[in-house]
């Protein structure tokens, strides 16, 4: 047997856990340090993973296998492939920068790190997995130990966080309940009894062995698209996200934007496309529709926020828009634009985030209206707020550009009017974006604030880690998009044969 | 040494971009340091550009046949895009004027930003500039073109909020980058339709292809495709109706405006339809639509030019007017005359700008010229450069606004009468204003008792700048500019001598004018503000552009946002939590039935055996019929 | 037995016994309830010895119309009431509630019950009802037998536990 | 007579037994924690001993066709003593607080006699005196706190009720018994007439018994009252041993006994089913009291796996056992918690544990996981049982029910949350001491929970095996 | 009209609804008690007479009785148990007066 490398990423910040567990709650140094070192190890193989995986070939790499549960068909199988390994990628590098952001809790904070590499954990999980029941397993076992982060260390604003963490929790629970249902009745139709299986891979050919009918896929990928939809905050399904994200730790939102809300858009392509074709192309019309929802109501929405938190939770919920956009153009190049996408935002979202994070740690103050020219106190948390506005507007060079681009094109090839309109998210963005960043960073010098001290030391960690990714990642996209296409390329002749398959609006016209 | 600058051109933006990243990230607080790292990497730039001229010029390298060098960006399944360099003499004159410009402007800046807090950004902020605006002059495709295009809005939004701390300059700042972005949104599908049609975005493919689609499809989609596309530079070269963020943009340090808003950004939208010239010319409805913009905008701009107050104001509604003057020559087919008139824009009108900074920082930071006066003698050599300035703006042979501005006024006049006529008038209020700007701050009485020195770093610039602007039309008559900055054929350039006697004319009687009310004061410029009356009102507050948009903004921005925010928070919100507390509601019923008494436990019991026997009932008289058969109650 | 003989036993003994079970509910004094309850035992008790279950009913005697009603008078002595009146009213607010479920159940089994015809000739004639019995009880439900004794112990310790644990306090 | 059969039912009475008679000998003061353990130790020893008694050829009965030994009956009987191991070993330090605690023990082992009863019991006497033994020890069990008049008056709520439901039943098994002229569920199910008003009547009442046990919506009302007013570890007991041994023996009178009926009766079994999981875990949104919440939750439970005995196939079944088993282990997890919670903060209230993950994190992390585990939430083991639960009956075409079970559990997770609020939330008001016991015994639990969550293979091979030996 | 099986049935059930209905409106907890036995017993009347007019020598009904019968008193054994601790925790038999728990 090979290497397990992905075994080992999932297994150390586990370890670490355990680590953990016996440490003193009194010493907080060395709470974190077992954290930032395990997070650190497990960037670093996953770095290694990136590197040497070989986009010439695509597919499932790394992979590993071990019948795990016989009667169900469960397999503890891990591999990642050109779809996966960018989000798992992502997941350690925030993960990575969020235990950097959390530096300064002083408050129980060895439990605020088990949970928070529980959390992290679990979201790698689901990534590398190849076995829905695994996927299933790490699904949810995120949203626990998000709720008691938001309740713990959370803050309450304009909702209490208790109100923001039961709605975050119960929103996303009621959304995979609807998505269980969809993955049972899969697993049910998709082969004979004896042969039943959680392996992906193999229920992503069921649909060729014409065991999953038409009218079977479009209501089991709807059943999916409410699991998945709401966690990515797809319209009208997306309220939980602002409150969430207002109410929750600075570690929480960064992870819970940055990747988590990820995890439904990869549902969506890893489950939804590839498993029911048929179904996610008859629902494509009604995600267009939803997405351009999302990327111009919440744009404007953001518009009218004062609370940063606020601002960029909508920003996020317009940025998903796009990733449906881009799902659900269903051509390659729209596909690899929303893989893109979601490292993108989550990159940046995760940066915005943790620099909203220590301005609201150190002056407890998040409002746009309080908050004035802090450029002037704070110059390295303002250029981390610069890159992250600069990015989320889709500025060249930065992370945010080619993947907005890739989706646009690839939209504009199946709805052109739409996509048109959903280009102008892109002026929305730089309004509210620029609106929030002239307020809080720039302007005259608000002596008030000039008893709060600018980010230094491990506090920096974040903004320097995401600040180079997206850079680097803008600046060389290939970087990126190449690993992407390995693993969304091969799906160009599969998603020419839907070109076949009905959609929503055939079915609408023939009622008609 | 040709060689070598022709095939490593792919530098000159890099070497800036690796000055900004080295400045920016190590040496804010090392200002001489960072300031000669700056002037060093755009000289290397320059340096380079003058090596690739020679190649150009001696290998015979033409807008026909560029040499291209081109490395992959990205390639996924389905598209692919290059970053490259394009070398023909419409780049190498681009190269050059912004090489140029800017290191003149960064030496100027030596001086003019002295003792400011942000010595080292500024100058990090100035070198990611020139390198970006460098990269998007030799673009070879559309996205990269748009790459650098929107960095140097980002540079711009930058350097026009340098001053952060002050209120105007960071509403600037936003205005400059939203509303530029407004022209880029149709820039870019433009680019993503060009791209579905076509495959590609690539200058040099696209000109292969267009044609044979032209003949095939006709030119409906393509029209569309380039309105689109044209909208970018209506944002980036302030054409009306996007022009608003440019005068605003005057918040920035005066090296700034010099640089980026006189002579070298808000030229990249002339110089994308340049570059792209082969889809717009080919478009007659498009170039039309170009003309009249142009046309329109350069009368607009003058217009309201003519009765600010501000400095720097008066010279940026100059840049669009001149910028409009540009876009009428491109529409009216002429590239040369366009990129001829850029060229020396971009010198007399850095020159202005400055000059104009050197006043201001001279006396206080004042920018009204009604507040100025006699600084002829305080600052001599600003005010012989401004003059020189002037002039050329105004088109006064031999100078080199002269040669450009008729040249665009001759192919005015070979397309349209109303135009050219449009392009004359324009000229005449150009003299004027201008003459009006320099009568005012340097003839009359003086009113500043105490003025700055000009230090030499701001004046070895001044005198090079108007050395060119001297110099460059005439050059650029002489060595038949045409012959290779061009779109077609060689264009070989006839003086058309009534037009451009005309148009001198026009000036002087422009100059006359303006030195009796201004100069002189023979004529009382109130009376004449009064007797316009509602004209000069709407010039002045430059037709209430500003807060039209302002309402606009308020009613479908703020106010649909507004609605947005209701909506989200009472109808999607709150059908949520109205289904949440309807399940607390149901929850509460539920333990006021649980009440406790044990006697309502076994009656609640028993009708649960009473409806367990009535499914019972129910069943049997389905299987077996018992009420009908028995019936027995 | 005759037919005759036995419907008008029958029609006796249930009549007896619906009219004590209705005493009981009806007398508003827990002694007379106690009372009647013990009436209607024996009634059922005489039905017990109607249908051949001899030995049942004189159990039913021995422990329904002894032991529980000693064991409730006994209860009603260590509650230490005055006086017995109006000791055991019904409530008034809960009748109707009660009246309807009744009613309803009554109303169900009797619908089920009028619907099934019986094949009432065979007679289950067993005359050594006692020896039959323990003989059933010592083989087939010996499990059962066992497992009643066990509940009985466990009933018993029970019952001293919570009684006893009452007393001491 | 084959009384191999009955070893486990005769150990465990002999050490009632010999419990009772070593509480006598035993001085006042001396406490009786050492008949707890020993008998932990025997117990211990008969589970295990267990393991060894599923076989794979014909199964056998104790007398003709009275109790039967089969691998079922194994399977439940192995989770009724590690339900009762479990609580004992936890309620070590609680039923030093009960002034008769070898008693305690004796009646926590009778009540186990009488479920092992039920779970072999093959004819409604066997099986009727199965469950009154197991019920009377309860209504005992309920009101053994003396000091409690809470304890006192769940005992008498709980008998009240309970006799009526016992009448019930036996009305049933009296009409049937007219019907069949047997209590043997075998001979019933080959004489059940599927049109004989008598035995679908007597059916019904049965069920409606056996509801009332399982608290099944509406007949569950006296739950919370009960569950409330009961010493915590007799409360965690009456959810986890009353309602399985329920569970067990409706399972097996209604594919023995009933079989024949089932088609029809599925339907309405679903209608209560989804009924069970949507008012139980609504009801439960707002209560204050803990064991209050965990009973109306345990009726919701009660709804879940009713859904698999909806699917009425073996893997249904299966998916019950397997969904039973973790689910004592979750009960065992929350309510040994509870106990040190009642025992030490005097109360079971929302309050009552606020801060509970600072006094003691330990617990507070141990019942969150039990908690989850009832929600469903993965890792843990409910997860998994859901996942089978949910498999089985979606299998057989109830649909809707899956809907309304997943819904319903994600809604559960609003008030197990609750309890995780107040636990990390809130600032402790007083330290917690844990006894080695309890440790061992959460940590067993919560250990168990996760395991069988993330890797449920042998659990799942067990029950298939005891569930398809059962209904083949 | 013979006395029959439907006779003995509708008895059982006459008295098992006075019993029930006994339970639902007394108050008093010993009178609850008596009620509750006489549902028992109406139930009893069942199996005897069917055991009765069982086509087959058998006497499992009448066994059945006889488990009744215990288990009938054991309840009341532990009933009455609970009743006195009832009644010195609330020093009232009333049922309506027990009534700590509820919501």
């Amino acid at each position: 047997m090979d290497f397990p490398l992905l075994t080992i990423i999932l297994v150390i910040p586990l370890l670490a856990v355990g680590l953990l567990m016996f440490i003193p709650p009194s010493s907080f140094k060395s709470v974190k340090v077992v954290a930032a070192t395990a997070m650190c190890i497990s960037l670093g193989l996953t770095i290694y993973a990136y590197v040497t995986y070989d986009s010439s070939i695509g597919g499932m790499q790394f992979t590993q296998s071990i019948p795990w549960i016989s009667d169900l068909g469960v397999s503890y199988s891990v591999g990642v492939d050109g779809i996966s390994l960018p989000m798992l990628f992502l997941t350690n590098v925030i993960g990575l920068a969020a235990v950097f952001s959390s530096w300064n809790i002083n408050v129980r904070p060895k439990e605020f790190f088990i949970l928070l590499l529980i959390l992290i954990t679990g979201v790698m999980g689901t990534f590398v997995a190849c076995d829905l029941f695994i996927f299933l397993l790490c699904y949810e076992l995120v949203v626990i130990p998000i709720y008691i982060m938001v309740i713990i260390w959370g803050s309450t604003k304009r909702v209490t966080k208790e109100y923001a963490g039961m709605k975050l929790t119960i929103y996303l629970l009621m959304g995979s309940a609807f998505m269980l249902v969809g993955v049972v009745a899969l697993y049910l139709q998709a082969f004979p009894a004896e042969l039943r299986t959680f392996d992906i891979a193999a229920l992503s050919n069921a649909h060729l062995y014409g065991t999953l009918s038409q009218s079977f896929q479009i209501i089991v990928f709807f059943l999916l698209l409410l699991g998945f939809g709401t966690l990515l905050s797809m319209f009208p399904f997306h309220t939980w996200s602002p409150d969430g994200y207002a109410g929750a730790p600075t570690a929480v939102s960064m992870i819970h934007a940055g990747v988590l809300k990820k995890i439904g858009g990869y549902g969506l392509i890893r489950l939804g496309l590839l498993i029911l074709p048929a179904g996610a192309k008859f629902w494509a019309p009604l995600i267009i529709i939803l997405g351009l929802a999302n990327v111009i109501y919440a744009a404007y929405i953001a518009i009218v926020q004062k609370d940063l938190k606020y601002v960029v939770g909508y920003s996020s919920v317009s940025h998903m828009g796009y990733v449906l956009l881009g799902f659900a153009a269903l051509n390659t190049i729209s596909l690899t634009g929303a893989v893109a996408n979601m490292v993108a935002h989550g990159i940046m979202s995760a940066l915005f985030f943790a620099v909203i994070g220590y301005v609201y740690e150190k002056t407890h103050m998040r409002s746009v209206d309080q908050l004035r020219g802090i450029a002037h106190q704070m110059p390295r948390i303002s250029v981390g707020f610069m890159l992250a506005g600069m990015s989320s507007v889709g500025l060249p060079g930065l992370i945010g550009f080619i993947p907005e681009y890739t989706i646009f094109l690839g939209l504009f090839k199946v709805y052109p009017f739409l996509a048109m309109l959903a280009v102008s998210g892109i002026v929305f963005t730089a309004i509210y974006i620029l609106r929030v960043l002239q307020k809080v960073l720039f302007g005259p010098r608000d002596y008030g604030l000039d008893k709060y001290k600018d980010a230094k030391g491990a506090e920096l960690v974040p903004l320097f880690l995401l600040g180079t990714v997206l850079v680097l990642f803008g600046l060389f996209p290939q970087l990126l998009m190449g690993v992407i296409n390995s693993g969304v390329a091969p799906l160009g002749p599969f998603l020419q044969e839907l070109n076949n398959v009905p959609s929503l609006l055939v079915t609408l016209g023939g009622i008609w | 040494m040709e060689q070598f600058a022709l095939t490593h051109a792919w530098l000159i933006p890099l070497v800036p971009a690796a000055a900004f990243a080295i400045i920016g990230l190590f040496l804010q607080n090392f200002h001489k340091l960072s300031a000669a790292i700056a002037i060093l990497a755009i000289t290397f730039g320059f340096v380079m550009s003058l090596g690739i001229a020679g190649a150009v010029f001696n290998l015979g390298i033409t807008v026909d046949a560029p040499f291209v060098q081109r490395i992959e960006w990205i390639k996924i399944a389905g598209l692919q895009f290059d970053m490259g360099v394009i070398i023909d003499p419409l780049s190498v004159l681009m190269l050059l004027v912004v090489t140029l410009v800017s290191l003149l402007v960064q030496i100027y800046s030596v001086g003019y930003m002295k003792g400011d807090k942000g010595f080292g950004r500024f100058f990090s902020y100035m070198s990611l500039f020139s390198a970006s605006m460098l990269g998007l002059n030799i673009s070879i495709n559309f996205v990269q073109m748009y790459v650098f295009w929107e960095l140097v809005g980002l540079c711009s939004y930058l350097l026009i909020g340098f001053y952060y701390y002050r209120i105007p300059a960071r509403e600037a700042a936003k205005k400059a980058f939203i509303t530029t972005r407004i022209g880029d949104f149709g820039l870019l599908i433009g680019i993503l339709l060009l791209q579905m049609l076509f495959g590609t975005v690539d200058f040099i493919q696209l000109r292969q292809v267009i044609p044979v689609y032209l003949m095939a499809n006709g030119a409906g989609v393509l029209t569309i495709i380039g309105i689109l596309l044209f909208m970018g530079p209506i944002g980036k070269s302030g054409q009306f109706p996007l022009h608003v963020w440019l005068p605003d943009a005057m918040e920035g340090p005066a090296p700034v405006s010099a640089l980026i808003h006189a002579a070298t950004m808000v030229v990249a939208g002339v110089y994308l339809v340049a570059r792209a010239y082969f889809l717009f010319a080919s478009l007659p409805i498009l170039m039309n639509i170009i003309a009249w913009i142009g046309a329109f905008t350069a009368f607009f701009g003058a217009s309201i030019a003519f009765s600010q107050h501000a400095i720097k104001r008066i010279l940026a509604y100059s840049t669009i007017s001149q910028l409009g003057y540009m876009m009428l020559a491109l529409g009216v087919g002429s590239l040369t005359a366009s990129m001829f008139h850029l060229m020396t824009h971009a010198f007399f009108k850095s020159l202005l700008f400055l000059c104009a900074g050197a006043v201001m920082h001279a006396v206080n930071e004042e920018a009204d010229i009604f507040k100025m006066g006699g600084l002829r003698r305080k600052m001599p050599v600003v005010f012989v450069t401004m003059t020189i300035g002037v002039l050329a703006i105004s088109g006064l042979p031999p100078f080199s606004g002269f040669f450009s501005k008729d040249a665009i006024l001759a192919a005015a006049a070979h397309v349209s009468m109303p135009l050219y006529l449009i392009g004359i008038v324009t000229a005449f209020m150009t003299a004027f204003y201008m003459a009006r700007l320099l009568f005012l701050v340097f003839f009359g009485e003086s009113r500043q008792k105490e003025v700055h020195k000009v230090s030499r770093f701001m004046q070895l610039p001044l005198i090079v700048l108007a050395a060119l602007a001297v110099v460059s039309g005439l050059g650029g008559y002489v060595y038949n500019f045409g012959d290779w900055v061009r779109f077609g054929p060689p264009v070989v350039e006839h003086m058309d001598w009534l037009l451009a006697s005309t148009s001198t004319l026009l000036s002087l009687l422009a100059f006359v004018l303006a030195w009796n009310i201004y100069g002189s004061k023979r004529w009382s410029s109130d009376i004449i503000a009064k007797k316009l009356g509602i004209i000069y009102t709407i010039t002045f507050n430059k037709y209430y552009i500003d807060e039209f948009y302002a309402l606009l903004c308020r009613i479908f921005i703020d106010g649909i946002g507004k609605i947005m925010y209701f909506i989200d928070l009472y109808i999607i919100d709150g059908t949520v939590n109205a289904v949440s507390a309807l399940v607390l509601l149901f929850s509460k019923l539920l333990s006021k039935f649980q009440t406790g008494q044990v006697q309502r436990y076994a009656a609640v019991f028993v009708c649960g055996v009473v409806i367990l026997l009535l499914c019972t009932i129910m069943y049997l008289d389905k299987v077996n019929g018992v009420l009908a058969a028995g019936g027995a109650f | 037995m005759n037919d005759g003989i036995f419907t008008v036993m029958f029609y006796l003994a249930a009549i007896i016994a619906v009219t004590a079970a209705w005493g009981v509910i009806y007398c508003k004094n827990l002694v007379h309830s106690a009372l009647f309850l013990a009436l209607c035992f024996i009634a059922v008790a005489g039905l017990y010895a109607l249908l051949n279950a001899d030995f049942l009913a004189a159990v039913q005697i021995m422990v329904y119309a002894g032991t529980v009603v000693i064991l409730i008078v006994l209860g009603i002595m260590m509650t230490r009431r005055v006086s017995m009146d109006r000791s055991n009213v019904m409530e008034k607010s809960s009748i109707l509630g009660a009246a309807v479920v009744s009613l309803l159940l009554l109303v169900c089994l009797l619908l089920i019950f009028l619907n099934v015809s019986f094949v009432d000739s065979a007679v289950n004639d067993i005359q050594d009802t006692v020896g039959a019995l323990a003989q059933l009880l010592l083989t087939h439900y010996v499990l059962a037998f066992e497992i009643a004794a066990v509940l009985l112990l466990s009933a018993m310790i029970g019952a001293i536990v919570l009684a006893k644990g009452a007393d001491e306090k | 007579m084959n009384f191999y059969v009955i070893y486990p039912e005769i150990a465990v009475l002999v050490l009632a037994l010999l419990l009772i008679c070593a509480d006598l000998i035993l001085s006042a003061v001396e406490t009786r924690r050492s008949l707890g353990y020993a008998a932990i130790m025997i117990l211990g020893g008969l589970f295990i001993s267990l393991f060894y008694q599923y076989h794979i050829d014909g199964s056998v009965y104790f007398y003709d066709n009275l109790f039967y030994f089969d691998n079922y009956a194994i399977f439940f009987k192995q989770l009724f003593l590690a339900a009762v191991v479990m609580t004992i070993l936890f309620s070590l330090d609680y039923a030093e607080k009960l002034r008769y605690s070898g008693e305690y023990y004796a009646m926590v082992l009778f009540a186990l006699i009488g479920m092992m009863v039920l779970a072999s019991a093959n004819d409604f006497l066997t099986m009727f005196v199965g469950l009154e033994l197991m019920t009377i020890s309860f209504y005992a069990l309920a009101g053994f706190r003396l000091d409690d008049k809470k304890s006192a008056e769940s005992g008498i709520k709980y008998l009240i009720i309970g006799s009526v439901s016992t009448a019930v039943t036996l009305y049933g098994i009296s009409l049937l018994y007219g019907m069949a002229h047997s209590l043997d569920f075998s001979v019933i199910e080959k004489t059940f007439n599927v049109f004989s008003p008598l035995g679908v009547a007597g059916m019904a009442m049965i069920v409606a018994g056996m509801f009332f046990k399982m608290s099944v919506i509406p007949f569950h009302m006296w739950a919370p009252d009960v569950y409330e007013g009961a010493p915590t570890p007799v409360t965690g007991l009456l959810a986890m041993g009353s309602k399985a041994a329920a569970i067990a023996v409706f399972i097996r009178i209604l594919f023995t006994a009933f079989l024949h009926i089932t088609d029809y009766f599925m339907p309405v079994l679903a209608v209560f089913s989804a009924i069970c999981m949507i008012g139980g875990n609504i009801a439960a949104i707002r209560q204050k009291n803990i064991k209050r919440m965990l009973a109306y939750s345990s009726i919701a439970q009660a709804g879940y796996m009713i859904v698999g005995i909806c699917a009425a196939t073996p893997q249904g079944i299966k998916s019950v056992m397997f969904y039973a088993f973790l689910y004592v282990l979750a009960n065992v997890g929350a309510f040994a918690v509870l106990s040190v919670v009642d025992c030490q903060n005097n109360g079971t209230e929302y309050k009552n544990l606020s801060g509970l993950s600072q006094s003691a994190p330990v617990l507070a992390m141990v019942m969150a996981i039990s908690l989850l585990s009832m929600g469903g939430i993965p890792p843990t083991a409910g997860f998994t049982g859901k996942l089978y639960l949910f498999t089985a009956v979606v299998e057989s075409g109830y649909v809707w029910l899956a809907f309304i079970g997943f819904i319903m559990s994600m809604i559960s997770v609003y008030y197990y949350l609750k309890v995780v609020r107040v636990m990390y939330q809130g600032s402790p008001d007083n330290s917690i001491t844990v006894s080695g016991s309890i440790r061992a015994v959460v940590l067993i639990s919560a250990v168990a929970t996760i395991l069988f969550g993330i890797w449920p293979q042998y659990l799942s091979i067990l029950t298939d095996f005891a569930a398809f030996t059962f209904l083949r | 009209m013979t006395v029959g099986m439907t006779h003995f049935l509708i008895l059982s059930a006459l008295l098992f609804c006075i019993g029930l209905y006994g339970l639902l409106v007394k108050r008093n907890l010993f009178s609850i008690l008596m009620c509750i036995e006489l549902m028992l017993n109406a139930v009893n009347i069942n199996f005897a007479a069917f055991n009765y007019f069982l086509p087959m020598p058998d006497l499992s009904g009448q066994v059945m009785m006889i488990f009744s019968i215990t288990v009938a008193a054991a309840e009341v054994a532990v009933g009455l148990a609970l009743i006195f601790r009832i009644y010195h925790d609330f020093a009232t038999v009333n049922i309506d007066k027990i009534n700590n728990m509820k919501g």
